[in-house]
C-alpha cells in the first residue's frame, strides 16, 4: 500500500476506517441503510422519520408498510415503532422539509424523505431559507438536527425530472451538509452520523446503488463528516469520485493498475464539509487531478474541487486538471442517451490518459 | 338522441385506444420493451376523453405523470407515442421525454409533468395567453386526489380565480396517491368542497360514467371560453392497475380491482348506457375494438423496428434555441 | 368580571408595549438608526396578545417579517429586541438576523420570517413535535391575507389536518399584502370559509377586539391541546402604517389611516371597553403607558450604546454546530 | 488601449460593444431596464409583465402603479398598457413562474418578476425542472421564451433571506440563460436580448446598482448572450467580475494602475453562456487570474470559472488563481458584518498583489 495518505488506514470494503469490530455481514446499500436508521430510532425515541409512502398503505385497505418508502430503505420501520414516528405525508414536500425543520428545533431528530431528490423544486425554501439558516440568522441559539434524505442520479431511465444529482445546488448553501455514500459500508456509518449530527444534513443515495454489497459491521458506527476514503492509493494520478462514480473510478484504476500507472482514488464521501486536506495531499504526490462528477459541469463539484486545486494546490499540479461530468444538459430519457449522458468507466480512462500524457 | 352518432362513436373509439394502448404498454413493459417509469391510465379513460372530445388543437391541456390517456384524448399519434414511451427516435418527443415527459405542442398537449403539481401552474399561462390574446381558448389541467395538496396546486387555483383564467381544473379522484389513501391524504371531507372554497365553481361527478363527465365539463368549458374564469371538476374514478407499472399493490383490499373492473368499468358502462339507449350497436363497437387492436400491435411494431437515437447528434442538441 | 384584573393588566400593558416599540422603531428607522427593512405591527397588537397571552415558553409561535409585535407579546425582551434590529452583537441574535429574522428559542419565539409563507410549514413541525412527545404543547403560526396565498400556507393547512396537529393558523387580515387589497390577492369571498374546506374549525373575528380575539383563540388553544387538531383563526385588523417603514402607501384611501386611527384602534377600544366595563381604571393604564415610554426609551439608549459585532469573530460563526 | 482581446472595440460605459449611432442620455439602471422593457412592450403586444406588485395597487382605494415593481423598475408600464398586460399577482411565486412558463409556450413573451431573487425556494420547480427543460424534454419542439427578473445581492442590510445572490445555483441548471449586468448601458441591451431570446433567461438585477447612472443610447439595442465586456483592460493579471463585483474590480484596476500594474478586467455580463473565450485568450497573455464573486464559495461561479481555466488554460498560468468571494455563510445582517462579507476593493487588491508576488 502507498502511503500517500497519513490519516489512511487499513480499508475495509472501500474505506479507510480503522476496522469496527464485532461481527460483519454482507449488506446492501439499502439495508445499510434500513439497519442504520432503524438502530437509531431504537436507541433514541426522538428519531422520527416522515416523507411520501415511507411506510405506505395509510388509509387503505390492505397491508400496511406496503412500500417502507419506493426503494424499500424504511421498509419494517413503521411495524417496529409504529405511525406515530413514521410518518406518511400527503404530497406536500414544502410541508414535509418544514414539518422536519420545525421539529428538529423542537426536540426530534426527524429524517425527511424526498423520494426523489428532484423534488427540492418545490421544497427548496424550506431547505436554503430555513432549516440551513436557522442557527446563523438567531446567533447560534438554535440548533436543526435534521437529515433530509433523497434518491439521486440518472441510470433508471426515468426521464429528466427524476434523474437528477444536484449535490451542487445543496453543496452551495451555506448551513447545510452534504453527505453522498458510495457503498453499504459508508451509507450505514455516514447515516448513523447524519442522524446524530446536530445540523442538517442532506443525504444522497444513488438510485443504481441500493442493492450493491459489501461487507458492513452489524454494530452501530458512526463516520466523521469531512474525512475522504481512499478506496485505491496511487502515486501517478488523483482521482476524486463522489457517489457511484467511485465505482467507475475504481473500475478505471484497477484497469490502468495493470499498465502499471497507479491511481490515487479519493472518496469524498461528504461534499459538504469537504475533505479538501486529503485532495491536496494526494495531488502533491501525483501532480494530475482528474474530477469525475455525475453533476453538470457548470458550477459543479468538478469544477468545485479543480478550483480548490488550482488556487491552493497550484504548484503540485504538473498538468491540466481533468473534470469528467455529464454534459450541460437534462438527463434524456433514451436509453443510449442516458448512458451517454452519464460518466463511465471509458471517460474516466480516457481522462487519466489524457493529463499523463500530458 | 342527445348526443350525436360521430360524437359517441369518436368517444368510444378514443376510449378503446386508451385501454389498449395500456394494457399493451404494461405488456411490452413487463416484457422489456419500455424502459423507465410508466403509470398507466386503463379504467380512467372516460375522464380524459370527456374533457378532451371538444377540444381544438389550440385549447390546451397539460398532464400529469398519468399522462398517456389525456395524450391520446387530445388526439396525439398513438404511434408517435408508443416510439417515445420505447425511447426511440421517431417519439413524438424524440425519445428524450419518455412517458413522464411525453408532449406534443402542435395538439395542444402541453406535456405529461413527472412533478407533482409541476402541472397546473403552467395550464395557468396556457390560459393567460388565451385570454391575453383574446383567442377564446381554454386550457385545462389533469390532478389527481394527491396532487391537489401539492402548493402549487392550490396557488394556481387561487391565482386562475384572481386572473380569471379559462382554465378548467380536472381533478381524476381515484383513490390512491401512489399507497396512500385519497381520504388520508386530503384533510377535507370534500376535495370538492375545499376547492368550491377557491371561488370557483366546483362539481364532483361520476368519472366512470362518460356522460356525466361529460355533460359538467362541457358546462366548465363553455363558461371559461365566455370569460366566466375557472371550474373545478373532481371526477371518481378507479386506477385498474398499480401505481406505476409492476406495482404489487400490497395496499390495495382484496378483490378491490377485481370487482371495480367488474362493476366500475367506463368503457362497459358506456358501452352497456350506448346500447341499452339504441344509441350504438355492440357490433360497431365490437369493429372499433378490432381496429384498435390491430392499430396498436402496428404502433407496437413499428415502436420496436423504429431507431434509436445517437448520442452523437441527440444527446446535446435541444437544450436551448440557440446557446 | 370575566376576566382577571392581572390578566386585563398583562394584556394592556403587552399591547401598550407592542405600539410604543413600533412607533419608536419607526422613530429610529428614519433618525438612521435601525438599517434594513422593518414592518412595523402598529395597530394589530390585540392579536398578537390575545394569541400568545396564554402561552407558556414551551409553547411555540412562529410569525413573519411583520413580527415585532408577536415577539413583545411571547415575552422576548426588548431590550435584547431593540438591539437585535439595530444590529448590535447583544441583540437577541446577536446582530446576525434583524428585524425580520429575530427569534428567541428560549421564549418559544421560533423566528420572524422574511418569506412570505415560511412559518406555516415549521410551526407544523413544532406542533408535531409536541403530538411526538406528548407535552400537551401548542404552536400557532401567524399568518396574513397575502401569505394566505402561498402554497406553502396551504400545504401545511392541509398536513395539519392530516396529522391532527395541535397548530392554530391565525390570519391576521389586515387589507392589504404590500400595497395589494386582500380582496384582490385573495380570490375567495371569504378565507375563514376557504380554510373551513380543508376540514378545520374556522373562525372570524375582530382583530381589533382584544376580546372576542382571545376568547376565540382560547377555544382553539385548548382543542389543539386536547388533542382535537389545528383551526383557524381569522382577525380583521388595521395596519396603521406603510408595509415596510417608509413607503409612502400611495395605494390607500384619502384619509383611510387616519379615521382608521380613530375608530378601529385596538388600544382604544380595550380601554374604552375596560374602563366602561369598570375592569381597569384610566388612571392605572395611564401610568402603565409611562412606564413603558420609559422602558422602551431605555431599550433605544442601551441600544445605541451597545456594541456592534465583530466581523473577525462574528461574521464566521454560528454557521454550524461543528463543521 | 491594449490589444489583448481580439473582439474588444472601442467602449462606451464600461462597455467594449460598437458604439450605437444616436442620442444617447445618461440613465440610472434602473431607469435603463425601465426604457427597455417599456419600448419591447410597445414594440410587441405579446410581451407582458407579471409579479408582486409590478404595478401595484390592486383593488386598492388609492393609487395605481402605487409602486410600479418595489424597485421602481416598472413603474409607468401598467398606466401605458394597463393591468391586462401588467399584472398583479397573489403572492404566489410558483404560480407567478408557472404562468410565465405556461404562456410563453403559447406566444406570449412574459417578463416574471421574482421581486427579490431570494424567493426562487418556493418557485425553484417551476423554473428548474420546468421552464428549463422543457425544450429537451420534448425532443426540441417548443421554446420558452421568458424572462424571470429578480433583484439580487447584499448591501440593504435586508438579512438572510433578501440578500442572497444564487447565480450559481442557477447556472447549473441546462437550460437556462443567466444575465447579471453591471451597469445601465449593459441592462438596457441585455434586457431587450432577454426578451426577445427564445430561451428562458434568469435576469439578476444587483439592488445596490439600481441608481447607478451611465451614458444609455436612447434607441434600442441588444447586446448578444455570451460576449464578454473589457471594462478595464492589461497585461498583468486577468481579473474577472461579475454584477456589482466589475465596480470594485475596476477600482482595483484603477488603483493599481497608478503602480504601473495593468489589469485585463473582464465582465463576462453573462454567466450562461459564459464568454469563456475571453477568459482564456486573456489568461494566455496575463498569466494570472483572480475572479471576483459575490457568491457564496462552494460550487460558485467563482470556481467555476477557476476550473475552467485550470482545466483549458493550464499551460498560460503563472500563478495559482485566486477566488475572491462571500465566505461560507448566510448573509449577515449587521452592517459591520455584511460588509465584511461582500468582497470588496481591499481584497481583490489583495489578491492582485498576492498573485503578482507569486
Ligand atoms: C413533487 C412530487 N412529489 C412526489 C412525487 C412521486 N409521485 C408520483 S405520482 C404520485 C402520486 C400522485 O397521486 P395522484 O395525484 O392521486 O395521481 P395518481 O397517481 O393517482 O394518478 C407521487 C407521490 C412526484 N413525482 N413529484
Ligand atoms: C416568498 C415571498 N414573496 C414575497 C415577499 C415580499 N413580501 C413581503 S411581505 C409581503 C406582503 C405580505 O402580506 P401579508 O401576508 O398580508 O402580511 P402583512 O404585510 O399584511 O402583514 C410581500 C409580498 C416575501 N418576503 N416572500
Ligand atoms: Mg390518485
Ligand atoms: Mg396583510
Amino acid at each position: 500500500m502507498s502511503t500517500v495518505h497519513t490519516k489512511g488506514t487499513e480499508m475495509t470494503t472501500n474505506s479507510n476506517d480503522a476496522k469496527i469490530g464485532g461481527k460483519t455481514s454482507i449488506k446492501a446499500y439499502r439495508e445499510a441503510l434500513n439497519d442504520a436508521i432503524r438502530e437509531e430510532m431504537r436507541r433514541d425515541p426522538t428519531v422520527i422519520v416522515l416523507g411520501e409512502e415511507v411506510s405506505g398503505g395509510a388509509g387503505c385497505d390492505g397491508q400496511d408498510d406496503a412500500y417502507g418508502g419506493v426503494f424499500g430503505v424504511t421498509k419494517g420501520l413503521m411495524p417496529e415503532v409504529g405511525r406515530e414516528r413514521v410518518i406518511d405525508t400527503p404530497i406536500s414536500e414544502a410541508a414535509i422539509i418544514g414539518a422536519a425543520a420545525g421539529a428538529a428545533n423542537n426536540g426530534l431528530r426527524p429524517i425527511a424523505e424526498l423520494m426523489f431528490f428532484d423534488f427540492i423544486g418545490v421544497s427548496f425554501d424550506q431547505i436554503f431559507n430555513q432549516a440551513a439558516k436557522f442557527r446563523y440568522m438567531f446567533g447560534g441559539k438554535s440548533k436543526t438536527p435534521m437529515v433530509i434524505r433523497g434518491t439521486v442520479g440518472a441510470g433508471w431511465r426515468a426521464g429528466a425530472q427524476h434523474s437528477s444529482i444536484l449535490h451542487s445546488v445543496v453543496t452551495h448553501i451555506p448551513g447545510l451538509k452534504v453527505v453522498m455514500p458510495s457503498n453499504a459500508y459508508d451509507a450505514k456509518g455516514l447515516m448513523v452520523q447524519a442522524i446524530r449530527d446536530e445540523d442538517p444534513v442532506i443525504f444522497l443515495e444513488h438510485k443504481v446503488m441500493y442493492n450493491n454489497e459489501c461487507e458492513v459491521p452489524d454494530e452501530q458506527y458512526a463516520i466523521p463528516f469531512g474525512e475522504a476514503a481512499f478506496p485505491r492509493q496511487g502515486k501517478d494520478v488523483t482521482i476524486v469520485a463522489i457517489s457511484n462514480m467511485v465505482t467507475h473510478a475504481i473500475a478505471a484504476a484497477d484497469i490502468l493498475a495493470k499498465e502499471g500507472i497507479t491511481c490515487d482514488v479519493i472518496d469524498p464521501r461528504t461534499v459538504s464539509p469537504l475533505d479538501d486536506e486529503a485532495i491536496l495531499e494526494s495531488v502533491e504526490v501525483t501532480g494530475r487531478l482528474v474530477v469525475v462528477d455525475e453533476g453538470n459541469p457548470r458550477c459543479g463539484l468538478a469544477s468545485d474541487i479543480a478550483g480548490i486545486v488550482a488556487e491552493k494546490g497550484f504548484f503540485s499540479l504538473r498538468a491540466p486538471i481533468r473534470t469528467v461530468t455529464a454534459p450541460h444538459t437534462p438527463v434524456p430519457f433514451a436509453p443510449e442517451l442516458e448512458d451517454a449522458y452519464v460518466p463511465n468507466v471509458d471517460k474516466v480512462l480516457a481522462a487519466v490518459r489524457d493529463v499523463l500524457g500530458a | 338522441m342527445p348526443y350525436q352518432e360521430d360524437f359517441l362513436l369518436r368517444a368510444y373509439r378514443s376510449m378503446r385506444t386508451i385501454r389498449e394502448f395500456e394494457e399493451r404498454c404494461i405488456k411490452e413493459f413487463m416484457g422489456g420493451n419500455i424502459p423507465g417509469f410508466v403509470h398507466a391510465s386503463n379504467g380512467q379513460e372516460a375522464i380524459a376523453v370527456a374533457a378532451c372530445i371538444d377540444l381544438s388543437d389550440s385549447d390546451i391541456i397539460g398532464s400529469t405523470h398519468r399522462g398517456h390517456g389525456h395524450c391520446i384524448a387530445k388526439g396525439c399519434d398513438v404511434g408517435g407515442m408508443m416510439k417515445e414511451v420505447m425511447g426511440r427516435s421517431t417519439g413524438l418527443c424524440k425519445g428524450k421525454g419518455g412517458s413522464m415527459h411525453i408532449a406534443d405542442i402542435d395538439k395542444g398537449m402541453l406535456g405529461a409533468n413527472a412533478i407533482v403539481g409541476g402541472g397546473p401552474p403552467l395550464v395557468n399561462g396556457a390560459a393567460l395567453a388565451a385570454k391575453t390574446l383574446g383567442t377564446k381558448n381554454v386550457a385545462l389541467s389533469f390532478n389527481g386526489d394527491g396532487s391537489a395538496n401539492q402548493g402549487t396546486t392550490m396557488e394556481a387555483m387561487n391565482m386562475a380565480v384572481v386572473l380569471q383564467l379559462p382554465h378548467i381544473f380536472i381533478y381524476e379522484n381515484n383513490g390512491y396517491a401512489e399507497g396512500t389513501a385519497a381520504n388520508y391524504g386530503l384533510g377535507c371531507d370534500s376535495l370538492t368542497d375545499r376547492n368550491a372554497g377557491f371561488g370557483m365553481p366546483a362539481e364532483y361527478v361520476d368519472g366512470n360514467d362518460f356522460f356525466a363527465t361529460y355533460d359538467a365539463i362541457k358546462v366548465a368549458t363553455q363558461r371559461a371560453r365566455d370569460g366566466g374564469g375557472p371550474t373545478s371538476i373532481e371526477a371518481k374514478c378507479v386506477r385498474f392497475d398499480g401505481h406505476f407499472i409492476g406495482d404489487p399493490q400490497l395496499y390495495r383490499g382484496e378483490d378491490e380491482v377485481k370487482n371495480a373492473r367488474k362493476t366500475e368499468d367506463c368503457l362497459k358502462i358506456f358501452r352497456a348506457r350506448v346500447i341499452k339507449e339504441g344509441w350504438l350497436k355492440a357490433a360497431t363497437m365490437n369493429a372499433i375494438d378490432k381496429e384498435i387492436v390491430a392499430e396498436i400491435e402496428k404502433a407496437v411494431a413499428d415502436g420496436l423496428a423504429a431507431p434509436r437515437p445517437d448520442p452523437s447528434t441527440d444527446l446535446l442538441s435541444d437544450v436551448y434555441s440557440s446557446y
